[in-house]
């Protein structure tokens, strides 16, 4: 089970679970990223994520390639969502399973690591004093949320 | 002479103006090329010393040779998670 | 939010997660343990898990103390099942939430590591050839299942 | 001298055939005192070197002090998780 999504819809992080549970693995690693209420130190109403999609999903299928080949761990479902999301919604979800516990944590990891570094998906804030701006990493100022 | 179009996001697309260019190349051109094009244009102060080129969906070195049937397009800093 | 429970009923990650969630956090990181099919190489069809119950609460409570002065995590939850389960159920799942994602995601792999180490519980594997045995992880031959 | 009852769980509780042992101790004893006292008893034969014996809820030391309102334990190799 390998699969790797831009979705626009609500992410269900036990679903995803589910589609990478089985007997022969005994650890399963779930990484969330949510929408939370600040972000270097200004007050966040709502964020909007866009995505080059079609490219996010492939640089996804990368990183999940790349994962296997560093963890030897095969079942890995990442989601990552798009649209105009609120405070607590789940941007981002990634869950792997092995039968040991370190390929599955490191795996989770180095997935969400690797997202950020290089998977084309941008995010708008939107903070409490009515202003908006694109999140820069790179910035001096610029704090991952995550 | 060919024309390239490059797809813009986020704050590119807000400071270019528009979801894409039309950037006309050379035949053999490469990225660095286009980047240079695409630095005459309003809207490029937005751009980083070296901004990142997608062509077909992966990341592209600045000499790596770029045409019309290419699916290009200029990647700002990234932020998802 | 901090709990920390030897339970004997089916462990749900979802709620777990849910009683972490909160706007003010944009990471959560969660591992859950499995039953599988296979340990050092022996086929296993179920294990009984035992605990000494009032220790193993104060352990994991403890557990959770030091990674909160680590991390500086303060909501995780961790739940450990004990009772007769089958291959595929959940025996122990820890779920962390922070601001960011390395406490997050360094908290979970901390406090499992430790369960290891520290907590009194015990399994009783049954393998598909009929033998049974206690699980000894500092015998030469001992591996740990996830 | 007085008794002190020992918990034992999971393999130690099948080999000493029993979910608790009643060891006499002489006051002021220490844990190391009491655990040479059960390796003279049948099934001992399971116990590794230095094993590991939790006192009121916590791992304790070879030289700790217990008695007999204490709760004692014998912590066979944990597998959690």
């Amino acid at each position: 089970m390998r699969r790797a999504a831009i979705v626009t819809r609500e992410i269900q992080p036990a679903e995803l679970m589910a589609e990478v549970r089985s007997i022969e693995f005994g650890a399963i690693s779930l990484f969330a990223g949510t929408v939370r209420d600040t972000n270097d130190g200004r007050g966040v109403t709502a964020i909007d994520y866009s995505a080059y999609t079609s490219m996010a999903e492939s640089e996804l299928d990368r990183i999940l390639d790349e994962a296997q080949g560093r963890f030897g761990v095969s079942a890995i479902v990442v989601e990552h969502r798009v649209g105009a999301l609120a405070l607590g919604d789940v941007s981002v979800a990634i869950v792997a399973a092995h039968a040991h516990r370190a390929p599955a944590l490191e795996c989770t990891r180095f997935v969400i690591d690797e997202i950020k570094k290089r998977v084309p998906i941008w995010k708008l804030e939107h903070y409490a004093d009515g202003a908006r701006e694109w999140v820069d990493p790179t910035a001096s100022s610029g704090v991952a949320t995550a | 002479m060919s024309i390239v179009t490059v797809q813009l996001f986020a704050s590119y697309a807000e400071s270019f103006g528009g979801p894409t260019l039309e950037i006309p190349l050379d035949p053999g051109s490469t990225v660095g090329d286009l980047v240079d094009n695409i630095r005459a244009l309003p809207g490029a102060y937005i751009l980083p010393e070296s901004p990142r080129v997608a062509v077909n969906r992966r990341f592209a070195s600045f000499d790596q040779v770029v045409g019309p049937r290419d699916e290009v397009a200029l990647i700002p800093p990234v932020a998802g998670g």
